[in-house]
């Protein structure tokens, strides 16, 4: 149906976009990948409206225009904190794109497609929809419009498979009817779909199930370009299908979560995580991979050994982190506080047996202003020697000095557990804006975190 | 203006001085004006050039005359607490309820007496924790002393001539003295074994990287993270269990205490006879009574094959670091008390009113009280 | 091509894309997600192409519809990923910093 | 039956003995029997019961008459080698070209005299090797000297009661003692650094982790890995480049020797005095010269501010690691002389032939014999 | 031209391929990946036989029966150290088959087919061509059948490239003219350049050729795959092809070979390493990687420390190896020399200092019964306290005990150079059969060991 | 399928190549580069089918002949990869080993 050149630029398309995800997934390459993959995007959009024999060409543009006059400075000028819900919206607005994209080719040759095909159209406008709605909660319930807790209301555990089991019939209707207006009401019913699957999901799995949806958006794109018979979207849809689950699969594990449970797990009784870990409170926590990027890419960082430090035996696997970090030329010291660990100089016996050499160690006084400088504060098996608890009167520990890490501009614990510390109070810190958890054993945490810096 | 007067040590064999001249600096910031004794700090190879240059004056003699707040090591003799005007405040070690006769006497001149044992054990007063401090001294003198003693090596060393073993080092008592005593000898090779009462010692003493005694025996714990004393049969059956690793060990170091009691017995006579020959027993308690059947204060006396170091004033033997840790912890508990360049002794606050011995004729520490109204 | 052809393609992209990703570190999760969004805003060229080829108002204007949404996917897409990474931009060259 | 006999040690303080009951079995087994007068192990915790335990036969008195094979630390006094049967054969430390009167003595009496100083360094003689055996000891004991002695600690610590700087400690001399006095110091926490004149010994020390301090000076070597010794001028230039780190150490331990010859002078009189007071300097060389201007060997004495230890027969000071390492070295040189039972002095065997100072009324060392003709 | 099942039974067949090469990698899942492409080819074959309109059935299962009788019962019975050049002729055979399938093809249809598919036929014969006597060469010299040194004759330089002119006409002539005898000329001068290509090439770098040549054959399979219009020998042909090249680089850059060097360096007057070393003799070095695959997979490892590990101090790393091997399950100990290192106890001072158990510890005499049983020996900075020397009379260490890590089954050393050590000697084992040398300072050499022990 | 559809396909396959194999250990180049080499022994498919549609007797023997090759490559290919990969078959269940 092309000329060869067109579907070979489609090709080199394709290859930007896996070269793209191949650089996506590494530090080093990641931005330069973005742009791989942009580059091929803008190809393939140039060539299909240079090649193709388009009618409507000045609409078509004009849509465009629209399109990225929304996108761009959505995108420009969004908070740190808020992509994640415009990485939502963007991913509901590409599937509302390929089920529109599948109704009017419908429209247009629904009478005359293979079973195949239709089979194919069907399957993008049932997905693309309800990825477009699932999208959309989640956005909402991320920007803080709806709860983000876990919603389930009574009859729902019936209406989600009644909704899910209709959404099938309908397309199964299309195959054999070939009505327009089934079509519609598929969609409808997927959208309805979308929005009770997405409902019942709390807070902090609502990045994993971003990722689902976002490879379910993929999965319509590829077989929109099987409807087409488009190998471009077929290979990128795919590309995006395929690693999209694979993420997915790999969110759900570094934040411990299985991926069903995420899902359904509001029906079955289980807590998804909607408001906190096995306490009360909700705590950010992340794997060692995360530490060692945080680490390797930070100016300045500050470690602030404890007695959890002596009871796993640690120091040699904190040596070797801090030695690497400083062949990256990051620039790393130990605070040391006086009553650190559970005997005077407690923390000197240790790290003078890892052979940390003596001038990397600073007294409190002396790293307590070089802190709000800092990019990581690493608070290794310490609690109440960094607990802000000491400020104020009325505790255990009021009144002793600390070390400051909550002026530094991030805090990562290692530690077993959220229990506390000598003094047996609760830590606030923890609970911060700023801080990530690093659950295990400190030597065990410190190891997987040496072994992820080196894969750097 | 305020005075802080430091005189020199009278104790025998003391070599610790109560203000070093690095802190000297820190007291007169509080608007006080420091006195030292000529000769105070020379145990401690702190000269009077030093302090002078540090901003305190020396004197001659009598330094205590006129002096509103006395810093020691020891309390005071007794006949210099009559001495002193009322009003004075002293600030040292004083173990009240062992030294009546003192208290009594402070107490009719009316003097303030803060006791630098008495500080709570709570997170802030740690900068003024003394025990701690000079703990910390005793127990890293104490493994030295061990490894002076012994005829033979810590550490495991594969030479042309032969293998030789590491020492086996076993450790009574893992407070802060005994835990800086087995980070001391771990660093030097041995192999360290230890045993405490206390619940969380196991915890601690494998944070050392030593290896911990599991008796088959319940823990004991009392206040403040302190032992509490054990009956007579629990003690035997700990003795019983103990005498193994007693019998197998080339140096043993005892720590053990129990605060305002006598030092538990931990190793008897007899199981100091099943060591081998030339070993070598520290027994840091011996002053408290021991936790070693049959040492003597400063001395060192054989028993069975065994040479039994009992440990006399240890902080001292290492007296420059010890009193600069002690000086620290005297300033940061005056930091409490002088105000604006004047003694205000709050009472609100809990360190001065657990630290407070007597006061304005009265005795604060209850079980002081008790004793010597008991006893007079 | 036909359509055991496509199958071929779809299974073989199938392990490319499985394979580019499976050695992602936790830190660009968030990133990558983005980034393959970004990517299957090509349906733009599916949007492109249904619209050119309207026949019916209906169908232009929905395909219209089509082309903005997929255009604000592809293009915020990109720029979005491209904002998440900036951290990992200017990182002055490694100096040996610490002599043991 | 061929006999050895190990006589009690008669030097004053000496607390080691040639062999221990652990090497007694290794010696008979070789066909000898092993004679041990009464008490001679008590210095080292080897008691009598030992040796009999391990097949040796105790002597009361008089151990030596009758004896195929003497061995002892030190060499005999005078007035026994001429008790000695002819053809008896002696192994012990014996600087032959400063004891001209007992080779002369032995040459007499027609005695073979092994000296434990001249066993070639040589790999296959490494497990004879006396100096390093009782280097090792020696290096080991003086650190600890060292850190009992100072009234700091070695080690850093950050405390409550605020951080305790590491004690520096500056080693001179980096053979084997100073190399394990190195370690000791480095294990217990200190900052070391160290020099040698050797071209090897800034790698080696650099092994310990210490630091080496480089000066602008070539490298002084002779044979078998010894140091040469130094024309004056060097070694004035030598003291004025390591002035500024005795000035800022805590401790100086010097441990610098060239074979046969007087102790090298490394560390004046005024350079010890520029060290803050409180400071210890330890002088393992003391015997032979000293190392350190004013040490005396033996003593503790105070130059400056600083008290100067000089070592005395400090091998001694850990009597039981250094007799069984003694003892090793002494039963291997034993297998190359000792065979099927009966003493076979070979001298094709270059170890035998070098560590033999007389023989048959011979003096068979050069420098020895030189000495003896020339003075006699 | 086939049924759709035919063609889905080929695309099962490719993705076993693609699992087959996935298992390869990881020692994990070798045998497994090997079992699956076995599973696949047998698939493709049956498919293959059973569906496709075939003349002369009896005679390809004839032939099917010959071959097996001859490669089953050859990779059977090979010795171990024949492996590769078994590994070449198979490689050899396979390139001469698709050279085969090509001739064929041309034979039959040749005069009919487009410039592309006549384009790849000649491709198939060329590079099929090459591979075949390319790999006979290999084959011989790793029979040792002809020298393994780099055989250069003078006019090679300019007959190589005379030779690969000569086959580049000749293709471009059988395009035009599609003359069969051409086609047998370009057959025969492809050949001849094969054995040109290889024969320069020196024994330690065969094995990078033979990698090459593997990728060649798999292209030319793709090429074929392209000729007949099938897509499993496409996929299948290309996957070698890329995933052979890939290999070679990294063969190649195992062996610190530059890859072009390696082809072309008997000709720039380059060694290409025939013979030997820096030194005059040839050692065999390795890369961290196999050593952590060797200890990984021994059942126990003894550790020979000297003073070598001091320079570097690298005492922690070893802990760790050791740590990290003992979780494996694998008994290690240290075989302490008395005079290992320039100190006594010099090995004990480092080995507290990194915390070693002092049970892991064993001295000479205690160790040396151990040695034959033992898988590896790995002599960290150690050479005179295990050098075999010492047993012979007239050197400077006669006399002296030594480990005898010769008795063990296997010997890596870490060090920098060839250098001697202490006594200046030089050491015999360092030149065994069984002894390999991974070059480079111990720290940096067992840190990397433990990277790549840690991705087993 | 059409040029550019086996276009595709060969792109795709190169990625897969590479990808799959990127993170071999050393000690696997060489079953890894044995196995790929029995997995190129599938050319007895197309030696296969031209000897099946062979028409003159040269056709038949040369492709005869081919069908012997590949399948020696094939099947001893297979065969002795699985021959190397003998060391990595029983390995104990690993256990704790070392206290520290
Ligand atoms: N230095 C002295 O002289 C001295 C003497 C006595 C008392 N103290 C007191 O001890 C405290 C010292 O403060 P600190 O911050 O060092 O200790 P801390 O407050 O006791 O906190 C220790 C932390 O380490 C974590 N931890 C324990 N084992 C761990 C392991 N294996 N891996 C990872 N984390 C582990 C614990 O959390 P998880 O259980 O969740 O893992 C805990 O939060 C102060 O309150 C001080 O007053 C000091
Ligand atoms: N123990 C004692 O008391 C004592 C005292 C004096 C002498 N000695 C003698 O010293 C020798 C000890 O034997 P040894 O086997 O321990 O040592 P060695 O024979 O001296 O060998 C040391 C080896 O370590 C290698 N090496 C050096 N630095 C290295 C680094 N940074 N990384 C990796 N390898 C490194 C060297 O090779 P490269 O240069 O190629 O790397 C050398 O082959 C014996 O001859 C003994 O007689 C011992
Ligand atoms: N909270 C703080 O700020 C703070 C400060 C310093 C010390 N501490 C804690 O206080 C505790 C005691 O410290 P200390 O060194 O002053 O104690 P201490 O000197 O009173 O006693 C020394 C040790 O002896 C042990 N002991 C008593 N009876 C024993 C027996 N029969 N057998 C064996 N051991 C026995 C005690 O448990 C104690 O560990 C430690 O846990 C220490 O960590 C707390
Ligand atoms: N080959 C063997 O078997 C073997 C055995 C033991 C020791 N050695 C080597 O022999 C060497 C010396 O050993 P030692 O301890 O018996 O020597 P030693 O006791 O004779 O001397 C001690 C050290 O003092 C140093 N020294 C001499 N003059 C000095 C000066 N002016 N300034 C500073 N330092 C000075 C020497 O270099 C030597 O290192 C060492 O290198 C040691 O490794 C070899």
């Amino acid at each position: 149906m092309n000329q060869t050149w067109v579907q070979i630029a489609y090709l080199v398309a394709a290859v930007c976009f896996i070269l793209a995800l191949k650089g996506l997934s590494s530090p080093k390459y990641a931005r330069r990948g973005n742009l791989i993959g942009a580059f091929g995007a803008v190809l393939a959009v140039v060539v299909t409206l240079v090649a193709e024999p388009l009618d409507h060409m000045v609409l078509i543009l004009v849509a465009i225009v629209i399109g990225s006059a929304f996108g761009v400075p959505a995108a420009r000028s969004v908070a740190m904190t808020a992509m994640p819900q415009l990485v939502a919206l963007f991913n509901g607005v590409g599937g509302a794109a390929a089920a529109i994209v599948a109704i009017v080719e419908f429209l247009s040759s629904g009478q005359n497609e293979s079973t195949g095909t239709l089979a194919a159209s069907v399957f993008t406008v049932l997905v693309g929809s309800v990825s477009f709605s699932g999208s959309v909660v989640t956005f909402l319930k991320l920007q803080g419009l709806i709860t983000s807790r876990p919603v389930v209301f009574p009859g729902m555990q019936v209406l989600l498979p009644l909704t899910a089991v209709a959404a099938l019939v309908l397309g199964v209707l299309v195959l054999t009817t070939t009505s327009t207006a089934i079509v519609f009401a598929l969609a409808a019913v997927s959208l309805l779909l979308g929005v009770l699957f997405v409902l019942p999901v709390g807070g902090a799995d609502v990045p994993i199930v971003i990722s689902l949806l976002n490879a379910f958006t993929g999965l319509t794109v590829a077989a929109s370009g099987f409807v087409l018979d488009n190998v471009l979207l077929l290979v990128a849809g795919t590309l995006v299908g395929a690693s999209g689950t694979l993420l997915t699969r790999l969110m759900a594990q570094a934040m411990g979560r299985p991926l069903l449970g995420t899902l359904f797990g509001a029906f079955s009784g289980e807590s998804t995580l909607g408001g906190g870990q096995a306490s009360e409170r909700p705590v950010k926590s992340l794997g060692p991979a995360d530490v060692a990027v945080m680490l390797a890419y930070a100016e300045r960082v500050v470690i602030v050994p404890g007695y959890g430090l002596a009871v796993a035996q640690a120091q040699g696997a904190l040596k070797e982190l801090v030695d690497l970090l400083g062949e990256r030329g990051v620039e790393v010291s130990y605070g040391i506080h006086p009553v650190a660990g559970r005997m005077p100089g407690h923390m000197n016996v240790l790290l003078a047996e890892a052979s940390v050499p003596y001038e990397q160690l600073k007294e409190m006084d002396e790293i307590n202003p070089d802190l709000p400088s800092t990019d990581v504060a690493l608070v290794v098996g310490a609690n109440d020697v960094v607990n802000p608890a000491a400020r104020n009167p009325g505790t255990p520990i009021s009144g002793m000095p600390i070390i400051n890490v909550d002026q530094a501009q991030a805090v990562v614990f290692l530690k077993r557990s959220m229990r506390p510390g000598f003094a047996g109070i609760d830590n606030e810190l923890l609970y911060d804006a700023k801080t990530q958890l690093l659950f295990g054993d400190a030597k065990d945490s410190l190891t997987k975190t040496v072994t992820a810096l080196k894969s750097l | 203006m305020t005075t802080v007067a430091v005189p020199a040590e009278t104790r025998p064999g003391e070599r610790r001085v109560a203000l070093v001249p690095e802190s000297v600096g820190r007291l007169t910031a509080l608007g006080v004006e420091v006195r030292i004794q000529s000769g105070a700090g020379l145990g401690a190879n702190a000269l009077d050039a030093a302090y002078r240059d540090a901003g305190a004056s020396i004197v001659e003699g009598d330094v205590l005359s006129g002096a509103d707040v006395v810093l020691t090591v020891n309390s005071l003799d007794l006949d210099r607490i009559g001495t002193l005007t009322r009003g004075t405040t002293v600030v040292s070690f004083l173990a009240p309820v062992q030294s009546l006769d003192k208290v009594k006497a402070a107490q009719a001149a009316g003097v303030t007496w803060l006791s630098m044992e008495l500080v709570p054990r709570i997170s802030r007063a740690q900068s003024m924790d003394a025990l701690s401090s000079q703990g910390l001294v005793a127990g890293y003198r104490c493994a030295l002393v061990a490894a002076e003693r012994l005829p033979k090596f810590f550490p495991m060393l594969m030479t042309a001539a032969g293998t030789v073993k590491p020492a086996k080092v076993v450790v009574l008592g893992a407070g802060v003295a005994g835990l800086q005593a087995i980070a001391t000898a771990k660093r030097l090779g041995a192999v360290v074994q230890a045993y405490d009462v206390r619940a969380a010692a196991a915890d601690e003493i494998r944070s050392m990287g030593a290896k911990f005694i599991e008796l088959d025996l319940e823990s004991l714990e009392g206040a403040g993270g302190y032992a509490r004393e054990m009956t007579e049969e629990r003690s035997q059956r700990q003795r019983d269990l103990l005498t193994p690793f007693i019998m197998q060990a080339d140096a043993v170091i005892t720590t053990a205490a129990v605060p305002g009691r006598q030092a538990p017995l931990l190793v008897t006579r007899s199981m100091v006879e099943t060591m081998a020959p030339g070993s070598v027993v520290v027994d840091l308690a011996a002053e408290t009574g021991g936790n070693v059947e049959g040492s003597v204060a400063g001395e060192e006396v054989v028993i069975g094959n065994a040479s039994v170091w009992g440990g006399l004033n240890v902080p001292s033997q290492l007296p420059v670091a010890a009193s600069r840790l002690y000086s620290a912890n005297l300033v940061a508990i005056s930091q409490l008390f002088l105000k604006e360049g004047a003694v205000d002794m709050d009472f609100e606050d809990e360190i001065l009113d657990g630290a407070c011995v007597t006061y304005d004729g009265a005795v604060r520490f209850a079980p002081a009280r008790e004793a010597v109204e008991g006893g007079s | 091509m036909n359509d055991v052809g496509l199958l071929t393609v779809f299974v073989l992209s199938i392990f490319v894309g499985f394979e580019v990703v499976s050695k992602v570190s936790t830190i660009l999760h968030t990133p990558l997600m983005s980034g393959a969004n970004a990517i299957h805003g090509v349906i733009l060229v599916g949007a492109i192409i249904v619209t050119g080829h309207a026949d019916t108002n209906a169908e232009l204007w929905l395909g219209l519809a089509a082309v903005v949404l997929a255009t604000v996917n592809m293009v915020g897409g990109f720029v979005v990923t491209d904002r998440m990474l900036e951290m990992f931009r200017g990182k002055r060259a490694p100096a040996k910093g610490s002599d043991a």
